[in-house]
């Protein structure tokens, strides 16, 4: 134990949201009621909530399309209304980007949420605007990009990588390998199953970091910040790690390996092991604590659903800044 | 061009056909793309291939769309017949530079010592809360780029000969599929065939006013047409099957022969192709025409994720009815 | 707009003082792009400014467009002012995801939360054995994106006042510099002023017959109209300057007074800027066209090399008094 | 000496026409008898002779705008007529490519020339798929990918590394370090100013040469395409050398820096006083080479210029594979 009980059982508090948010979230897909398509972060909760504890609402994230959990947790901590979330991913007028964006498009920069760009990894370009932005203003802010294992493919990884070292810009990357992109595994797809080896060329620092233990997550990234913040330039952290959701066809990974990370390297059961073991509180508190977090959840759903939805014409506003569209 | 007894087939279907028939007569062709191989691409058109193939043809790449693009073209000039798969059309803007500066002027700048006879198969359109990063209908970025092949069936049928011709070509095609055609049924030939390219299809005739359309918007225009012909409008429909070099001449011929036209085009308005063609049948249908050609395309706005406001921007059969109804004034 | 008093300055010099002016009066404003700094620009245009604005304001940068784009992005997302530069116009196949699906998108994909007020300055054009990779004439390419804005002035004047007028807009602003027009000299007003977005300019009034005419086209389109003046063919030459969204009420008044219309563009013939201006006129001045509109254009072909290549494909002063002569018929 | 007296006196020659090809280019440069825009590769020449001279006519090489020096040799040794790479550069129909292409697209396949693209670094990603034909068609062969330390700055650069080495393709990168893009020192541009460090997390051997030593750039070369040819996958080449040519605006560069690589490495000076020093020949032999390629590429020059421009129709040729365009 390197943190202390109530950072833990916080952070657990956050994890158990992303869970319950992506099981809520995904259960209303399959019933028809979440537009478009849907990708959850179970399984890779640690990581996300330690970059959530970290990140200031003066910060900035761009977060991929398993980011739905530390978007809500963002939005929950510094506005209150972890449901315009979910309202979003409902296509409804109360979500944060009023129903324009979805799942894909979520964004609030008040909490510090850029929101995710569906054409995967082109934000590693537009992360280097946001942190110059930073370093002009002598803000010590950290710009963070969240990137999947499978995003390393395209080209904007390098050109982010060797411009923010050049120019020693505030940048995070928080580079989330769960060993596939879709159908392909990172061995296969890269000339290195660790894409730190892809990263060391360009003299940051590169910490690959056990994404499924909340503590050590938590500690990295405290680290990767505070040098962040201290004007020394980008820092590359590589979370190991494992998404739940197999394809959008059903799974096609080995079953040993789905019953290792599911049961073994749950980061919420590990997490629960460890709080159980180390404070006062019992199981039977912390199944209150998921219990609550779980309620609030599907308070969320039921707001989104009783949202109202968008206006029509509202779909040719804001295509210009002061100019109407006619048509 | 089809001889062969046809059986019901849905879209993606006659597109794997296609590949398969593909596949197994050239030892060039072979196909590059992410997640075409065991999972058989997103949305299953190269399902079965792998399996058959191996993965030296059936090919599975990282995330990196220049790369495919750049790879496509490199072995093309080889004498290779590379089929691409770019996983949703909106992230062409990624190989932009490889598809126009590359493939597109390969022959041309070169004075015809190279060919890039590339096959880029897309998934394109909008419809179903995709957002604005996996909705778009792209043609329009490709409209002025001499050199580059832009194909674009409606039909199972088509889709398959199509892509068959498509990939006999010895130049650089965009081949665009729309993702709300992926599940329809119809007739398709068995075995070989090529339907030829730069061949609008007519896919209803008709006396009192033509409507030129593409992919999903061939099917609007079907529908609105059934719907006027009960108030005597006689709708005829053209397919133009290939975007870029079109067939003028048949669109032309039709217009000169109804004296009305509209054009359907799920793209936004402005720029697009609705416009290429209201431009070329303004001019040369300058005397024929009795009333100014309507363009019936999607708004111009990127186009959004909650569905009751992407419905509001994309055109349909409605928004056909009433261009056809405004050129009948 | 210019009441100041004017000097004779190159369209290069007026760049420059835009952006010295643009950097003087508001500290969001900065520059990034290739050798833009001590060495002042591929094509001089940012001479000096690194010596008085520091290298945190005027950044080199290395040869990644994309993430020169994306930088801009981002940082316009924080409320700053970029002023890219991408070298030659070809290049921006590069950084087209960025342009089209990033910054485009940007206000409209989160509904209105951010903005992307950028500036992307890049040379276009050509004429002088630039090759297929350094002549192009893009803004076909961009045509059918709504969100960008593409501006591209004709004269010193209008090089300062809507560069300027594109620094304070608050869209994404693709401004297209003719490397044709560099070396021409004009009035230039002293100080700071700018010249309207979205509207067009009446370069010479005339009634027989409208030329819609873009950058060097403009020239071509006054030189044609200087000849045949003396033919007693009297024509009204409209310099377009804002090309998306275009200020078609300009153009629509003009054609409607004059009958005739001939929409002169550099850029390939086929789905181009040209072709979207034959549409909207041809559909909205129906009744009042006596001719065919006339597009005058490049040909659909790559930019070749040799410069007698080059010259047939390009379009001129010729071509502009041809077109003219044939609607005039 | 390494090398064989016969084999470097045949490679001090093809440097030699290198540099005359580049002078003589030059000078009808400035004449205004070369349209268009103009790099020359002199001070390159040891790097270029080097890889001209290990690769066959069924390789295929990629040049840079660099590189006239390669096309030429390529074409006269395989094909005997260079003076077509001369005519393409004044435009002429009777150029490589007919006088479309010019300085930055002259190719002939049946030399092993892949053409430049004058978007830089675009065919980092081209070089892809001839390297892949060949594997899958069992070939040994190399396909060789020219390029210069600015182009690294794209994206493409990572995408091809990525993908030759999972593919394990035939692809040579030679990266020809001179130490600038046009005003942009590689140190400056680049998180590392050497290259390699930004190549190595691909797992492809890298080796850095020295680019004005013509022994030491051959041999680097042959251990490369031996190593390629005998199916090993993709190698990575950093040639460090120095462009004579500054801006087109002129010299930028310390004037210490200018002499010493002009005085003390000019690769040809180095190669001259080896041959002189280490075979029977003497300087006037060596004077008498020197002139006679002289004379060799002044012919080129005169063909050129008196070859006929193409028919100004030929524009609208070769659009289209089989189709013609109607204008
Ligand atoms: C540029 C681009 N190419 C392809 C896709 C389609 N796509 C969506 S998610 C994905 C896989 C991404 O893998 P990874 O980055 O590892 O994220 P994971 O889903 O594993 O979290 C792909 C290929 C896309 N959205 N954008
Ligand atoms: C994509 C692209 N961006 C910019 C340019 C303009 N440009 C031509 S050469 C050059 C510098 C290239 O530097 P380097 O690769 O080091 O080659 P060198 O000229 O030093 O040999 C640039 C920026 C280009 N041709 N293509
Ligand atoms: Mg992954
Ligand atoms: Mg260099």
């Amino acid at each position: 134990m390197t943190l202390d009980i109530e950072t833990l059982v916080d952070l657990y508090r956050d994890m158990w949201l992303i869970r319950a948010f992506e099981f809520g979230l995904e259960r209303e897909f399959k019933k028809g009621n979440v537009p478009g398509m849907l990708h959850t972060g179970v399984g890779q909760e640690a990581t996300q909530a330690a970059l959530a504890a970290h990140l200031h609402a003066t910060d900035a994230f761009f977060p991929d399309h398993r980011c739905h959990g530390i978007n809500a947790l963002a939005q929950e901590k510094h506005q209150g209304d972890g449901e315009r979330i979910m309202a979003e991913l409902f296509g409804r007028a109360t979500g944060v980007s009023g129903g324009k964006g979805g799942s894909l498009h979520s964004a609030n920069p008040e909490v510090g949420n850029f929101g995710d760009n569906a054409v995967e990894g082109s934000y590693m370009a537009t992360v280097l605007g946001v942190a110059l932005a930073y370093q002009m203003r002598r803000q010590p802010n950290v710009a963070c990009c969240i990137i999947g294992d499978g995003t390393v493919g395209r080209g904007e990884f390098h050109e982010s990588l060797n411009m923010a070292a050049i120019w020693k810009l505030p940048v995070l990357y928080a580079l989330v390998n769960n060993g596939y992109a879709i159908s392909m595994p990172v061995g296969k797809g890269h000339a290195s199953a660790d894409i730190v080896d892809l990263a060391r060329g360009y003299g940051m620092p590169c910490v690959v970091v056990d994404g499924n233990d909340i503590e050590l997550a938590y500690a990295e990234v405290q680290k990767a910040v505070d040098y962040i913040r201290g004007g020394n330039g980008p820092y590359f952290l590589e979370f190991k790690t494992w998404r739940w959701q197999g394809l959008f066809s059903g799974e096609f990974r080995p079953a040993e390996e789905v019953r290792y990370w599911k049961e073994e390297r749950d980061p919420l059961k590990l997490a629960r092991a460890k709080i159980i073991e180390n404070s006062a509180l019992t199981a039977d508190d912390v199944d209150r604590i998921e219990a609550e977090v779980k309620a609030e959840v599907e308070g969320w759903i039921d707001y989104a659903k009783q949202s109202p939805m968008p206006e029509p014409a509202k779909a040719t506003a804001n295509v210009y800044v002061g100019w109407t569209v006619e048509n | 061009m089809t001889q062969s007894p046809a059986r019901t087939r849905t879209f993606v279907q006659a597109l794997t056909e296609a590949l398969d028939l593909a596949l197994e007569r050239d030892p060039n062709v072979y196909m590059l793309g992410e997640d075409i191989g065991e999972m058989g691409g997103d949305f299953g058109v190269t399902r079965g291939l792998w399996a058959k193939y191996g993965e030296t043809r059936v090919r599975d790449t990282p995330l990196s769309e220049a790369a495919i693009i750049g790879t496509a073209v490199g072995s093309a000039m080889m004498g290779m017949r590379p089929v691409a798969e770019i996983m949703f059309a909106d992230f062409l803007g990624e190989c932009y530079d490889q598809l126009v500066n590359n493939a597109a002027k390969m022959h041309y700048m070169f004075d015809g010592q190279f060919k890039a006879p590339i096959v880029v198969r897309t998934a394109c359109g909008g419809g179903f809360g995709g957002g604005p990063h996996h909705s778009q209908s792209v043609e329009g970025w490709f409209l002025n780029v001499p050199g580059l092949v832009i194909v674009a069936p409606a039909t199972p049928a088509d889709a398959k000969g199509l892509l068959l011709a498509s990939i006999e070509n010895d130049n650089p095609i965009l081949f665009l599929e729309h993702k709300a055609l992926y599940r329809i049924k119809g007739d398709v030939p068995e075995g070989y065939y090529t339907t030829p390219l730069r061949q609008a299809r007519i896919a209803r005739e008709g006396k009192d006013v033509t409507v030129v359309a593409t992919m999903k918007m061939v099917h609007e225009a079907l529908a609105a047409a059934a719907e006027l012909e009960k108030e005597g409008i006689n709708v005829e429909v053209i397919d133009l099957r290939t975007i870029l070099p079109y067939d003028a001449e048949t669109v032309l011929a039709s217009v000169r022969k109804t004296g009305r036209a509209v054009v359907a085009n799920e793209a936004p308005r402005t720029g697009g192709l609705a416009s290429e063609l209201s431009a070329v049948i303004g001019e040369a249908c300058f005397r024929d025409l009795k009333a100014p050609v309507e363009r019936v395309t999607g708004l111009d706005t990127p186009i959004p994720f909650s569905l009751v406001l992407e419905k509001y921007i994309l055109p349909g059969k409605e928004q056909v009815v009433e261009g056809i109804r405004r050129v009948m004034k």
